[in-house]
């Protein structure tokens, strides 16, 4: 297991009210992702503990963009995966951050 | 654009939770926030889960209070660990005190995990012995059985002590996987890859055949809903109809089972295939075609 | 019958016993100072089938409806190599006919039986599940090999390396074989030595508590700590 | 003339073909070979260093013929040259180690491709070259005509004629350069009938068959289960039809056989059809009967399909739709390789599948280190038709953009890649440099096994989004384009970031957002099956798939 941990600057979406939700599941090429409010409104969170070694710039990367796509300052997310591609990665990261916005 | 159902197999575990249950009516015992996760996984470097693969908690269906109880077949196969066991334990515990009207059991599972093997084969002891006290006390249990792992190993013991198992077509009830059998006993005994050899030996359409299973329905979440809200709802009538009503055994109604039981097993050795039986049955070498719905019939009025 | 295991039965029960071998099940009945137990166990380490299973139930059955009201205890002697593999056995529901034995071991608690298991030989897997483990006290003797599967299987399917494993298993009880981690585990409540006179600590089996105390047991032993902790966060959980 | 000049005969390879027929008669009766014989058969009239071609691709096998060749002695029949399009048995491998075949010329080596590759660094075979499909059956009539084929039909009446059943594939190419250049035609058989539903060899031109002692296998290699197709998939394939087929109006096509392609074909009656698209893309198909396409043709899709090869299972299903599939006067599919080949190359306006490898110029590879895999069709359907002289709205399109807008005197053919950037954590589809070239340096051979060439390649689609390669004007741009698609593999992160805007500003680049797509959208409930019991669903009950695909 290889952890990562990620504290970017992001702009909050006061109209967003999160619900602790969990998306996702931890099966070979898949991740879960748990989405919960953070402590500071301008920052997003991240927290990954992943079975794939050797990825953190990648990770960086994915996570980096993500925080600039979305306004989520003010969230944590954490994540645990089981060798889930970029592709996948941000896929559930946008599908669980709709989902709030949805909620 | 066309919809098909809502896979019951594809789905996970939190969306059929979500899709089985009155909307917005379901509330989780010890989720996912509070990261209650294997210690044993972890040791050896295997990646966890924020609820050990297992969801627990109360809701409604067709607005009576239900327990539910949903494996997650697609994290470790859905295999009993110490925290996962021990969530269905308590959540059976709870049903024994909070008298649900049904607890709703999804079984999607391999059986014991092996990591952390001897606390799992524990806790399935302990599953027993808890589920047996939730019948005690009246309290019918309900097993949902259509994920992809199916019910094996104590899990498949585990579903035939529930009073009804709901199964779909793609469900699959069993004590060893054929996998294992193909690795001991040679591919000869079981063709593990002949899947649909697989499905005719412990699929749903065999398991209702043998009357192991109540009712087969389609691969569908609302029809999942629909058969349990039905059982749950008029459920003693419903298990009258099929002079089912095993929630309290007594010593008739187990040595009923013990004279059933062994009739099965003096059947004789051809019947290694369930097509053998279906075609002995009468119902031709069709039955793969056949509908949830049109096998259900079929079978009703054989039986009667 | 094998002469451990008609070894064993003289050690148990020196007042006497009348224990017919039926296949590989041992039926009957053994005399102890507090009275007549009736004695259902497997030898061999039979691989359990639907036949076997059948048996089994069968004497639970019987020893419920002889006793009536006055129920005695049953002495479950545990020595199975697993279930059966079978394709046929798998067609018949051999899940189902477990099922059944342990409907029938429930009823004979239910009906006030008492329920010892003595493990003599191999428990592993599914055939304990069926019976052995759903006794009310759960004993090991000497030389008793409990197990869900050997750790080089247990690498094999894991992927996790042989070695590490081995490793592990020196300070966790969790995964790796033994009776001494099932007793950490409290999955079995004691473990029997040679030197013992076993009849005299049959008798102290004979009396207790039926409640499942083993997720108790567990945290008391320092093996299984989540157990009991976390069942009881369901249980009060809002 | 010279009267000193000795007669020239021009009848030696008849003479020869005489003599073989004379050797073999101990171990015939008629046409018809015992199969105890076959061996004996084959010893008798097979002489060293002989041009032979063994029927097999990736679906039918001549199985029981290439066994009875590898169980000949080496001290008889020696240093054969195999020309064939695929290697796929143990037996073909066998042949090489005893001795009996020494040199090979062929397309593709699949399941062989580790022990081929073992034998080629031990220096046990000689490899001719690695062709395409069409390329090897055009040296059938050039300089690899066979002296001895063994090809597998269906059925033989008794007197030789055959029916090749619905996988016909490249029997008539072989038979044809076989027969008409005084070689000898060898078939093994299911069965023997008294009355063939339709004769597809005549018995002219066949000169021994036997009935093989079990059929000749083949794989369902072109079934996938939906069940497999993942949302990244559903998504490339949401790009692929409104990026491209909607936007060049593509009718006539040809598909690869992976899950991204199956997700296209199933996405046609839902995804296509919301966006109005019937009767306007893919109506015309070269391909196998794959069962993902049973959707898309009943919901009136697909309105012809012209195949290959036949699939596992497809039968019943093909038979019923005889508007769609060419099928003969008994109702039984025909197939043909060499001819839906040629569709494919010259016929079709859009080629689309995946890869293992994609470099910065856009070539791709399949070949992996230790493995010589070869092509098969694809660089054939994967390739601009420069012959081609018929116009089509796509091609015409295609072609004004590779040309700055103007129109050309050509237009171009469009060839897809569909790739995840990432296949696995470790394993990026897009390299700087292909394992390709490795391959050449250890192997020995003249050129890297490329499977589509660069510049062919006219888009590239990613879960990132697509790049149109023909907008590119300079190598440059056409690096960051690809770069600009290649999300977060080494090759993606090191793009020039501010060039890749510029390409999307100039639409070369489009995210998924440009096409309108939104990316909550792709999920599989988008598939028009899920599960091959809804393709059987779909199909009335016709299609019947193998047992390893069915669960129930």
């Amino acid at each position: 297991m290889e952890t990562l941990h990620l504290d970017l600057p992001a702009i909050q979406d006061a109209s967003l009210n999160p619900r602790a939700a969990l998306y996702g599941v931890v099966s070979s090429g898949n991740l879960e992702v748990l989405v919960e409010r953070g402590h500071d409104a301008t920052r997003c969170v991240f927290e990954v503990q992943t079975a794939a070694h050797g990825f953190v710039e990648v990770w960086k990367a994915v996570l980096t963009d993500f925080a600039a796509r979305h306004p989520v300052g003010g969230l944590s997310f954490a994540i645990h995966d089981a060798g889930a591609t970029p592709a996948v990665v941000s896929l559930r990261l946008d599908q669980a951050f709709q989902s709030l916005r949805g909620a | 654009m066309r919809g098909l159902a809502q896979s019951y197999r594809e789905a996970l575990a939190r969306l059929r939770v979500q899709a089985l249950l009155d909307p917005g009516s379901f509330s989780e015992w010890v989720g996912p926030t509070q990261r209650v996760t294997s210690p044993h996984l972890a040791a050896l470097e295997a990646p966890v889960s924020f609820d050990d693969g297992v969801i627990v908690g109360q809701g409604l269906l067709h607005a009576h209070p239900v327990i539910m109880i949903a494996q997650e077949g697609q994290f470790n196969g859905g295999a009993v660990g110490e925290v996962h066991g021990a969530k269905i334990r308590g959540a059976l515990l709870r049903a024994v005190r909070d008298k649900p009207g049904a607890v709703l059991l999804c079984i999607d599972s391999g059986g014991v995990r092996l990591h952390e093997a001897n606390a799992g084969l524990i806790a399935i002891s302990e599953i027993m012995r808890a589920l047996f006290a939730v019948q005690e006390a009246g309290i019918p249990v309900i097993a949902l059985i259509g994920g992809a792992c199916g019910a094996f190993g104590g899990m498949g013991i585990v579903a035939r002590l529930c009073d009804v198992i709901i199964i779909s077509e793609e469900g699959r009830i069993g004590l060893s996987g054929p996998e294992v059998i193909e690795t001991v006993k040679g591919v000869e005994e079981f063709d593990s890859r002949d899947r649909a050899l697989v499905w005719r030996i412990t699929g749903g359409k065999i398991r209702r055949t043998l009357g192991e299973a109540t009712l087969l329905v389609d691969d569908d979440i609302a029809a999942f809903r629909a058969a349990a809200g039905e059982m749950v709802g008029a459920r003693s009538l419903f298990l009258k109809k099929r002079g089912l009503n095993p929630t309290t055994s007594s010593l008739q109604t187990l040595q009923a089972a013990q004279q059933q039981l062994g009739a099965r097993a003096e059947l004789d050795a051809e019947i290694r295939d369930g097509q053998v039986l279906w075609s002995r049955m009468g119902l031709g070498d069709q039955v793969s075609l056949m509908s949830p719905e049109q096998f259900n019939r079929r079978l009703e009025a054989l039986e009667s | 019958m094998r002469s451990s295991k008609q070894t064993l039965l003289d050690r148990l029960f020196p007042m006497g016993h009348a224990i017919a071998q039926e296949g590989l099940v041992l039926r009957g009945w053994g005399e102890t100072k507090q009275g007549r137990v009736h004695v259902i166990g497997t030898t061999d380490h039979a691989a359990i089938d639907t036949r076997i299973a059948l048996t089994l139930s069968d004497a639970v059955l019987k020893a419920i409806a002889a006793d009536g009201s006055d129920p005695r205890p049953i002495v479950f002697i545990a020595d199975t190599q697993g279930q059966a593999l079978s394709r046929r056995e798998e067609l018949l529901g051999l899940h189902g006919y477990f099922a059944h034995l342990a409907r029938c071991v429930n009823l004979a608690r239910q009906q006030g039986h008492r329920l010892v298991t003595l493990i003599d030989g191999e428990a592993v897997s599914g055939g304990f599940l069926a019976f052995g483990l759903l006794a009310d006290c759960i004993v090991a003797l000497p030389g008793a090999e409990v197990r869900v599967m050997d750790l080089r299987a247990m690498a094999r399917i894991t992927r996790i390396p042989f070695e590490r494993l081995t490793e592990l298993a020196q300070i966790s009880p969790v995964f790796a074989p033994g009776a001494e981690n099932y007793w950490r585990m409290g999955g079995i409540h004691a473990l029997w030595t040679e030197a013992e006179d076993w009849s005299e600590q049959l008798l102290v089996l004979l009396q207790g508590n039926p409640e499942d105390e083993r997720a108790r047991l567990g945290a008391e032993r320092g093996g299984r700590m989540l157990a009991a902790i976390v069942a009881q966060q369901v249980f009060h959980a809002h | 003339m010279d009267a000193l000049q000795p007669i020239r005969t021009w009848n030696h390879e008849a003479l020869r073909r005489q003599a073989r027929l004379e050797r073999s008669m101990p171990f015939s009766r008629g046409k018809a070979v015992a199969t105890r014989d076959m061996v004996s058969l084959l010893e008798a009239l097979l002489e060293p260093g002989d041009r032979v071609c063994l029927e097999g691709n990736n679906q039918k096998q001549a199985d029981f013929l290439a066994e009875s060749l590898a169980a000949c002695s080496p001290q008889r029949v020696h240093d054969l040259h195999l020309v064939q399009s695929v290697l796929a048995l143990p037996a073909h491998i066998e042949l090489f180690e005893k001795g009996i075949a020494r040199r090979l010329d062929f397309s593709f080596a699949g399941p062989q491709a580790h022990r081929l590759a073992r034998l080629v660094q031990s220096r046990s075979i000689e490899i001719g070259a690695i062709h395409t499909y069409l390329e090897l059956f055009g040296r059938y009539f050039i300089d690899l005509t066979p002296q001895v084929c063994m090809v597998a039909a269906q059925a033989a009446d008794a007197g030789g004629n055959l029916y090749l059943g619905a996988n016909t594939e490249d029997t008539p190419v072989i038979v044809e350069a076989t027969a008409f250049k005084s070689g000898i035609v060898i078939a093994q058989v299911n069965e023997q009938l008294e009355r063939l539903p339709r004769v597809d060899i005549p018995a002219s031109w066949v000169d021994f068959f036997v009935v093989a002692p079990t059929p000749n296998h083949i794989e369902p290699l072109f079934t996938r289960d939906p069940r497999h197709i993942t949302e990244i998939q559903v998504l490339m394939a949401m790009m692929a039809i409104k990026g491209i087929y909607a936007e060049y109006g593509v009718e006539r096509l040809n598909h690869g056989i992976g899950f991204d392609t199956a997700a296209i074909e199933l996405l046609l009656p839902t995804y296509g059809e919301s966006l109005g698209l019937k009767g306007k893309i893919a109506r015309y198909w070269a391909l196998n009967p794959h069962p993902t396409l049973i959707p898309a043709i009943e919901a009136g899709f697909v309105e012809r399909v012209h195949s290959f090869g036949s699939e596992v299972g497809m039968e019943a299903y093909v038979a019923a739709r005889p508007d769609v599939f060419f099928t003969g006067a008994d109702g039984s599919l025909r197939s043909n390789r060499a001819f839906c080949q040629t569709a494919g190359l010259y016929a079709c306006d859009l080629f689309i599948g995946s890869t293992l490898q994609i470099d910065l110029e856009g070539n791709s590879s399949t070949a992996t280190l230790g493995r010589i895999t070869g092509f098969g069709g694809a660089p054939n359907m994967g390739s601009d038709a420069r012959g081609r002289r018929h116009a089509s709205a796509a091609w015409l399109k295609a072609g004004q953009e590779k040309n700055g807008g103007q129109t050309s005197v050509r237009g171009q053919k469009l060839v897809v890649q569909t790739v995840e950037t990432w296949r696995e954590p470790g394993h990026p589809a897009f390299v700087e440099r292909l394992d390709a070239w490795q391959l050449k340096q250890d192997m020995g051979m003249a050129l890297p096994p490329i499977m589509i060439y660069g510049d062919d390649v006219s888009h590239i689609v990613t879960e990132e989004g697509i790049a149109n390669l023909l907008l590119c004007r300079s190598p440059e741009e056409r690096e960051q384009a690809i770069r600009g698609v290649a999300g977060y593999t080494p090759v993606g992160m090191a793009r020039d970031r501010a060039l890749v805007e510029n390409l999307r500003d100039r639409g070369i680049i489009r995210r998924p957002v440009d096409m309108g797509i939104d990316v909550r959208d792709a999920t599989r409930d988008l598939l028009a099956a899920r599960s091959i019991k809804d393709l059987v669903r779909a199909s009335g009950g016709l299609y019947q798939p193998p047992k390893q695909f069915r669960n129930w």
